[in-house]
């Protein structure tokens, strides 16, 4: 049976650390349980990176929902969750967008105190840039949307961009800066931490965290769903939710569903850690590029998408050239810091640049994907409202534009307005 | 000072002394040295402090693998940090420092946090800093922040140029050992083009340390010099393996000197495109984890092989070399040559056939043996898991753990790494692309063995790429083989073990991330940090692995290490970026009126790719002046504008109007030859693409006009269409753009103004109507003509064979000048067409349907059109979706802002529209703008609120027809 | 930097093209409904493997050429011009 | 044409020459050209080919080919279509007996002004290339008479090599972004001890 015997014993503190230290840090126990799968569970949830082991640890700590699994084909966490470039913001300009992002902010506030795991959530601000007064207006148009929905933003002119920012070049000749669109409250988290944060909170509620179980077949009766095959062997579920972003249309196959998602390839970089130079997050409009700076000191960063559907994660060069050109376009004293390792991601792109939390044709089955680049500060968000969705059989007024559906409605939620191109976004 | 430079021998120009200072100190080296050997030369043991515990480092390796040796070498702008000692070549006047210290690299106050060590031991950030919760943002974090981070980036940008070059070949060697030159030798001898890439500034690799092979080493390098075919880099580090057997490296062209010479790069990103690849990049020897292995004194026994042989610098004077192979024992015979201390040899394995040789030169050897502690000053050595042990006084200590290949780049490349058990280590898998390794990379060890395989290699590649074996080449002879090796990872003693000095992981960190569940190799890696330092964990990252596997009790093989990816070595953002940065980010457009622009005084701003003018101040003129004043004169008189950016496509044939019809959403089919017409297009899921006027020019001839950002991807879509969707329509496509330059002339005068200008065209209203289009000349120049609007005036566009375009706009100037013609820019011409109305970027932003934009009557009623069924979706035919309207302040004296929402009232937290551009009007001196608001048509003439929280403002608006100025368009047909 | 291999120009760098997804959907016939539209535009088989993809040659001869693409090794296995069909199946 | 045509991007003369001296020197020359693009209707490729054949003397190049004869040069850009290159002298009125005399069976637009034709040569010609474009421009790969429609500085450009002894290429760009490539190949040529100096400032 579930049990927390424990939570209280195992709390994490300067006080434990302290007594640990002391006894030559014996006492620490496992983050999270390498339990054997049980015959079944009340719930399913395929992947364990971030968004699959959020959702576990909201069924079971707001819906009291603990006989779950969080099954993972390798080790949890080491898919985009373990690969992403850590940046936390909801600058989003379409209310269905800023409503869901803007509540797995406030949960990013909070989630230290929530998982007893400090991910480092660093609210240093975002700093979007433009180069244009129509880019400006752009900006505007998303700010004051924010503003409108309660959500914190203001309008930098460059001489407070120069403040914030003073290592930017304000004058590039075809890239002026003109000013930037600033989210105090955006920032950083540390990405692993938020992982094995999730999973330990996850885990000391009973939910078992399943590694190297890779899903084969999604079974079902009557139009329900019963559970997972596995390389494990057959799980039986009352329901499933799925929440694999990068390969939701592999899994989406295995229940005869097709569904509007390309996957595609998204490097990132890191750079030698040095003494601290960039404080916040920074992106460049105009070189699609965007950078911060981990408590480490590397500096991180990244850009476009490589372009082509891709299931490989392995970079390739011109992406790499173009984006080492803006950034020393934009930054020149990056000019002779080193780039020091580079990833690559899968990133579930949708036909709108936004995603999807939502129920299938198929009852028992929930699908959460469709994250494009948005999915690590989504993390929270997704889990929260995914559990919701599990638990409820419907979906909370966070996630409830975030459909499949939208597209065959014809109510895209399209951002940057690119259609469905997603090799474009 | 313990180390010193040996009278002769290695590879320096004793004969030449070069300065140098490190941490304000000036010392002296020579030639051929690196940073480190020189610092060692000079006696300087302390070079640097670790990152967490800041514990006193000294030099440890003599390549790309250095941990502690990092420098910021140079100043001020070309200050470069985290610089390793080993890599840097020494040069008159280099000027160098540690870093990550302070005050004082001696006496470093940090160094406190050695004393927390077990609280702070891996992940300990992730138990603590949570309470008070605001006390991580204002306390924790900054505290943490700034002693994190090694060097000081420079603070002004690089004043040096990088290039990028892309070279081909049929086979590109990496690597110039014995192996290396031996396969670039056979490849170039079979005919093949041939790279050799070498990351030294010497090529040889570890012939370097083989004075007996120098001869073989000098005759390779010579013949392959003297071949054509094949090219030598040196300086020149493969970074990364990519698909499709692209390489990418830097070489590093004027790292050497203080500061690169005229014309010169100071490095060079090369891309290489090979039909064939031999990877001879050699093996990197680990490390032994004991306590103490990080201390100064304490070095790679093939490192200090390298000072000896290469620099003549005795690192040490009391050396203990530690090992569990063969290799070692060189370093014992090297240092006891050399030196004039006392050499003890520490072999883990119980029997050594070499023991007896060593013995011979004085060396003390213990068998069975280990090294259970250094500081510094003394090692002790005992048994096997035994107790006690000897004390040895030793400045010295080189641990040998074995030899890594260095498979990085064949594991890039896709080849799984393979578990060697006799080498205790991972070579090279199966090959994915067009690769092999050969040498030391593939655990071939030896001179003579490696040079055996490197010639096969080859020649093998050489034949894949399709050239026959030619003939042999004097190869070194093959050594006696070598006693096995015995894996041997770690010294159980108490004290700190490292496995990654950069980073300060111990043995007991990796433990500890074992009993907390961190037990896979990835997981392990993050949690611990092991291995993501700069040095890329290539000394300890198997030696983590097999401590992780034995906790798990499991084979080092089932533990595995971390995935390969780039970088092989850090790689600078300047070098990548190559020339194309700043000014050469990406390419600039001009128009053929560039240079008429510039001389008369106009502003020019980037849009996109192309440069073009905004205003043409007047002296004195400020803000809105000049544009106000250029609008006015079109509104009044006349005005002349560049309008050459417009994308313009030639499209030809039988079927061009049939295609055209599917194109659009209204017809063209039934355009009249000599008129053309506005046109909407759509993209398939309904949304607008893009909109511009067609002008038919014939039956089957039509011109096309695109928005300046879509001409490319217009033409794209219609590509697409016609060779794949309708292959069957007969048309043809040619971009058109830059072979007509195109003018605007606007306002009530423009029709005088040509009529003046215009040779061979009656340009009256009867026979030159609104939307016609003709052909005349302009200072004998052949022009078209077509009779467009985009200000609201009347108005013509004048397309000009962009030769002749100066010409012809100096002609129209001269014919303007008696009604006081002016050039406009764009900032007027977007003005105006504001005020009249018209979607632009900010309106067909990829988000709205030609009904929201007011034309969705324009679709036709029947036919097959792109975009007609899916812009029928519920979502996108629903009637309260955002229109197109006009604003106006219903206080005159309040400005408008782009990108504010509009609301009912004040405060709302819910947005019915957004404003899309705005303008200050010469028609209604206000602000005016247009709006997306939902609902909009129904709400004409009612006021609502348009509010910019970001710039705290609400101006009340009144919702008008987005038309501001001659809604019923009879200006335009005047 | 990827080599496509145009049926028309040989094997060029990835750079000369533009990229524009699965050329497996065919554009309905106009009276096929909304379902066959949405289908063209928005559903995607995306298989992790072999796939059938429309690039460009935007730079080179500017044809839309098919070209059968691993998505999970880039291998490039074969390429056609815009009105040929790519052979039935790679292994 | 009486009017005074402005054929060069260069702020002077009309070619540069820099680099180091004697046999190590490298040439930029912009040479005045008509051109014009030929795309042959559906089905009438072989009956352009045989028009062109009879009209200008000059046979249509292969694919990846330019073909030279009575002093024209045909280069194939696309399958039907090539770009005829022609002296200066010939503007307007190669488009004009083109048209007449290809009616029907080709779309014939002339883009005389529309491209600029640069030649560049010196014995380290390729090495400044490889600067600037990813094609193999080796002596072996890339012989006389070869042509490319590829990326030459980040813009689209038609790249042939010219009979010479010394290698020796045409570049064909856009006439808007000739001002960019002209820097680019200075700037590319820096290496080989060009003294680069830019048509103008980038954002003047």
């Amino acid at each position: 049976m579930p049990a927390r015997p424990e939570r209280m014993t195992d709390r994490y503190s300067a006080w434990r650390l302290l007594k640990e230290s002391l006894s030559g840090n014996r006492g620490w126990k496992p983050a999270w349980r390498k339990p054997e799968p049980k015959a079944s569970y009340d719930v399913i949830i395929v992947g364990g990176g971030g968004h699959g082991l959020a959702t576990a640890h909201y069924l079971a700590s707001v819906h009291g929902i603990t006989n779950v699994a969080v099954v993972e084909k390798g080790p949890i966490g080491l898919g985009n969750g373990g690969r992403n470039t850590t940046i936390v913001r909801s600058n989003y300009g379409l209310p269905s967008n800023t409503r869901f992002y803007e509540h797995s902010l406030k949960l990013w506030e909070g989630l230290e105190q929530d998982l007893n795991y400090n991910v480092m959530m660093s609210q240093r601000g975002v700093l979007n840039l433009f180069h244009s007064d129509s880019q400006r207006d752009i900006a505007a148009r998303r700010g004051n949307s924010m503003r409108i929905q309660g959500v914190d933003a203001e309008l930098l002119d460059r001489e407070a961009v120069r403040s914030v920012a003073p290592f930017i070049e304000l004058d590039n000749p075809m890239f002026p800066i003109f000013g930037g669109l600033m989210q105090r409250r955006g920032g950083t988290a540390r990405h692993d931490a938020v992982i094995w944060g999730f999973a330990r909170a996850a885990d000391r509620r009973g939910v078992d965290i399943i590694e190297h179980c890779e899903v084969t077949g999604i079974r079902r009766e009557a139009g329900r769903v019963t559970g997972v095959e596995t390389t494990r062997g057959f799980i039986g579920a009352k329901k499933v939710g799925v929440a694999v972003a990068g390969n939701t249309s592999r899994l989406a196959t295995m229940a005869g569903l097709s569904l509007p998602v390309e996957s595609h390839l998204l490097q990132a970089f890191v750079s030698e850690a040095i003494k601290p130079m960039i404080d916040g997050v920074v992106t460049f409009g105009a070189g699609h590029f965007y950078i911060s700076q981990s408590d480490k000191g590397g500096l991180v960063f990244g850009g476009d998408l490589d372009g082509y559907n891709s299931y490989s994660q392995r970079g390739n060069l011109p992406v790499v050239e173009h984006l080492l050109g803006a950034a020393v376009s934009m930054i020149p004293a990056l000019s002779r810091l080193r780039v020091l390792r580079q990833w690559a991601g899968i990133m579930d792109m949708t036909m709108d640049s936004s995603p999807f939390i939502c129920k299938t044709p198929i009852d028992g089955l929930y699908f959460n994907g469709g994250w494009c680049y948005g999915g690590f500060k989504a993390t929270p968000g997704s889990g929260w409202c995914f559990a919701h969705t599990i638990a409820r059989n419907e979906p909370h007024a966070f996630n409830a534009d975030l459909t499949i559906d939208r597209f065959r409605d014809g109510r895209m939620i399209d951002e940057r307005g690119a259609g469905p191109n997603p090799w474009a976004q | 000072m313990t180390s010193k430079r040996l009278p002769s021998g290695g590879l320096i120009d004793r004969g030449t002394t070069v300065r140098f200072n490190f941490d304000g100190r000036s010392f002296t080296g020579h030639p051929g040295d690196t940073l480190a050997s020189a610092l060692l030369a000079n006696g300087v043991r302390l070079v640097g402090r670790s990152f967490k515990y800041h514990r006193p480092r000294g030099i440890m390796t003599a390549g790309p693998e250095e941990p502690n040796a990092l420098v910021e070498l140079r100043e001020g702008a070309r200050r470069e940090p985290n610089t390793k000692a080993t890599e840097i070549e020494l040069h008159d006047g280099l000027v160098s420092a540690s870093q990550n210290r302070w005050p004082s690299l001696a006496f470093d106050l940090m160094s406190i946090n050695g004393f927390a060590g077990p609280a702070i031991s891996a992940g300990f950030y992730y138990k603590t800093f949570m309470w008070p919760k605001s006390f991580w943002e204002k306390l924790y974090e900054p505290l943490i922040r700034r002693a994190a981070g090694l060097g000081r980036a420079a603070s002004q940008p690089d004043p040096d140029h990088y290039e990028a070059m892309h070279a081909h070949c049929d086979v590109l060697v990496v690597g110039s050992g014995a192996a290396g030159l031996a396969a670039a030798r056979a490849a170039g001898e079979a005919g093949a083009r041939v790279i050799i890439c070498e990351r030294d500034f010497v090529p040889g690799g570890g012939l370097l340390l083989s004075p007996a092979d120098a001869a073989w080493r000098g005759d390779m390098v010579n013949a392959l010099e003297a071949m054509p075919n094949v090219e030598i880099l040196t300086r020149t580090n493969v970074f990364g393996y990519y698909d499709h057997n692209l390489l990418g490296a830097v070489e590093r062209v004027s790292d050497h000197k203080a500061e690169p010479d005229q014309h010169e790069v100071r490095q060079r990103y090369r891309t290489f495109r090979a039909k064939q690849v031999v990877l001879a990049t050699g093996a990197s020897e680990r490390l032994i984890a004991f306590p103490g292995n990080d201390r100064p004194g304490a070095m790679m026994a093939g490192a200090a092989l390298t000072y000896l042989r290469r620099f003549g610098v005795v690192p040490g004077r009391n050396a203990v070399v530690f090992t569990n192979n063969d290799s070692a024992y060189e370093t014992a015979l090297a240092l006891a040559e050399a030196g004039s201390g006392k050499v003890t040899l520490v072999d883990v394995r119980s029997q050594s056939a070499l023991a007896a040789a060593m013995t011979a030169r004085g060396i003390d050897v213990r068998l069975a043996s280990e090294v259970a502690y250094f500081d510094g000053k003394t090692a002790l050595v005992r048994r096997r898991g035994g107790a006690g042990g000897d004390k040895f006084v030793a400045d010295l200590l080189c641990p040998s753990g074995g030899w890594n290949p260095n498979v990085q780049l064949a594991s890039q490349s896709g080849a799984k790494p393979r578990w060697e058990a006799t080498l205790a280590s991972h070579v090279p898998g199966e090959s994915v692309q067009a690769e092999r390794s050969a040498g030391a990379t593939k655990g071939i060890f030896g001179i003579g063995a490696a040079a055996y395989d490197g010639a096969r290699a080859g020649r093998e590649a050489a034949a894949a790429a399709g050239f026959a074996k030619a003939q042999d080449f004097a190869l070194p002879e093959r050594g006696p083989a070598e006693q096995p090796i015995a894996p041997f990872w770690e010294v159980k003693a108490s004290g700190k073990s490292f496995v990654d000095l950069q980073h300060d992981v111990t043995a007991e960190d990796i433990r500890l991330a074992h009993r907390e569940g961190f037990s896979h190799v990835e997981h392990a890696k993050r949690y611990t940090t092991h291995g993501m330092a700069t040095d890329q964990g290539k000394l300890g990252s198997l030696v983590g692995s097999a401590i992780l596997a034995e906790a798990r009790g499991e084979p080092v093989e089932a533990v595995g290490v971390p995935t390969h990816r780039p970088y092989t070595m850090p790689v600078a953002f300047g070098a990548l970026a190559g020339h194309a940065s700043g000014a050469h980010f990406q390419p600039v457009r001009r128009t053929a009126l560039n240079d008429w622009h510039l001389r008369n005084g106009a502003v020019m701003q980037p849009t996109g790719a192309w440069l073009r003018p905004f205003f043409y101040p007047k002296p004195g003129e400020t803000g809105w002046e000049p544009i106000f004043r250029e609008a006015r004169a079109v509104r009044s008189s006349v005005g002349i504008c560049d309008v050459s950016t417009l994308g313009k496509i030639d499209v030809q044939g039988p079927d061009a109007a049939a295609f055209l019809d599917r194109l659009y959403i209204n017809t063209f089919s039934t355009l009249a030859v000599g008129k053309c017409r506005y046109g909407v297009m759509l993209r398939e899921d309904g949304i607008v693409f893009d909109d511009g006027t067609t002008s038919r020019l014939a039956e089957d001839h039509f011109l096309v006009t695109t928005t300046t950002g879509n001409a490319a991807p217009v033409l794209e879509h219609m590509e697409f269409h016609a060779q794949t969707v309708w292959p069957e329509l007969d048309v043809q496509f040619c971009s058109v753009t830059d072979q007509w330059a195109q003018v605007a002339v606007a306002g009530p005068k423009s029709r005088e103004t040509l009529a003046a200008a215009v040779d061979g065209l009656d340009l009256s209203n009867e026979v030159f109507p609104f939307m016609g289009v003709g052909e005349g000349k302009i200072a004998g120049v052949p022009v078209r003509l077509f009779r467009i609007s985009f200000s609201g005036e009347l108005a013509y566009e004048i397309a000009v064979p962009s030769g002749h375009a100066e010409t012809v706009w100096e002609a129209i100037l001269a014919a303007g000048k008696p009604f006081g013609i002016v050039p406009y820019g764009l900032e007027a011409m977007s003005l105006m067409r504001v005020e009249k109305g018209h979607a632009a970027g900010p309106e067909l932003n990829g988000q709205t349907t030609a009904a929201d934009l007011g034309m969705g009557r324009m679709m036709k009623k029947s036919g097959d059109v792109i975009g007609r069924v899916l812009a029928g979706r519920p979502g996108l035919a629903d009637p309260g979706r955002p229109r197109l309207v006009g604003i106006r302040p219903v206080d005159t004296n309040k400005r408008l802002r782009g990108g504010a929402h509009i609301v009912r009232e004040p405060g709302s937290g819910t947005s019915m529209g957004w404003v899309s551009s705005v303008t200050q009007s010469i028609e209604h001196a206000c602000w005016i703008g247009l709006a997306m608001v939902e609902n909009g048509e129904a709400l004409k003439n009612q006021r609502v609120f348009a509010v910019s929280p970001l710039h705290d403002e609400s101006v009340e608006v009144t919702i008008t027809s987005p038309h501001h100025v001659d809604p019923e368009n009879l200006r335009v047909r005047a | 930097m990827h080599l496509i291999p145009c049926p028309y120009c040989g094997e060029r760098p990835q750079d000369e093209f533009h990229y524009r997804g699965d050329a497996t959907v065919k554009r309905p016939a106009p009276d096929a409904g909304e379902q066959a539209f949405y289908d063209y535009v928005y559903t995607r088989a995306n298989p992790r493997g072999w796939h059938d993809e429309w690039w460009q040659h935007y730079a080179g001869c500017r044809q839309w050429i098919r070209v059968r693409r691993n998505t999970l090794t880039h291998a490039v296995a074969a390429s056609a011009g815009p009105a040929d069909a790519l052979p039935e199946a790679t292994p | 044409m009486s009017a005074p045509e402005r054929l060069s991007r260069f702020p002077a003369s009309r070619s540069l020459s820099g680099g180091r001296k004697g046999s190590d020197a490298l040439s930029i020359v912009e040479q005045h050209a008509a051109l014009t693009q030929i795309t042959a209707r559906k089905g009438r490729q072989s009956d352009v080919a045989s028009i062109v054949a009879r009209a200008l003397a000059l046979e249509l190049a292969d694919p990846g080919r330019a073909t030279n004869g009575s002093g024209r040069t045909a280069i194939w850009v696309q399958p039907g279509s090539w770009l005829i290159r022609a002296p200066g002298s010939e503007r307007g009125e190669l488009s004009t007996s083109l048209r007449q005399s290809l009616d029907g069976a080709a779309a014939v637009v002339d883009q005389s002004h529309g491209r600029n034709v640069i030649e560049f040569s010196g014995k380290h010609a390729q090495s400044v290339l490889a600067r600037l474009c990813r094609l193999d421009l080796h002596d072996r790969a890339f012989t006389p008479g070869a042509s490319a429609s590829t990326i030459v500085g980040h813009v689209s450009c038609q790249l042939y090599r010219l009979e010479s002894p010394v290698p020796s290429f045409g570049l064909i760009v856009g006439s808007t972004f000739a001002e960019w490539l002209l820097d680019e190949l200075q700037a590319a040529a820096s290496s080989h001890g060009w003294n680069f100096q830019p048509v103008r400032n980038a954002a003047a």
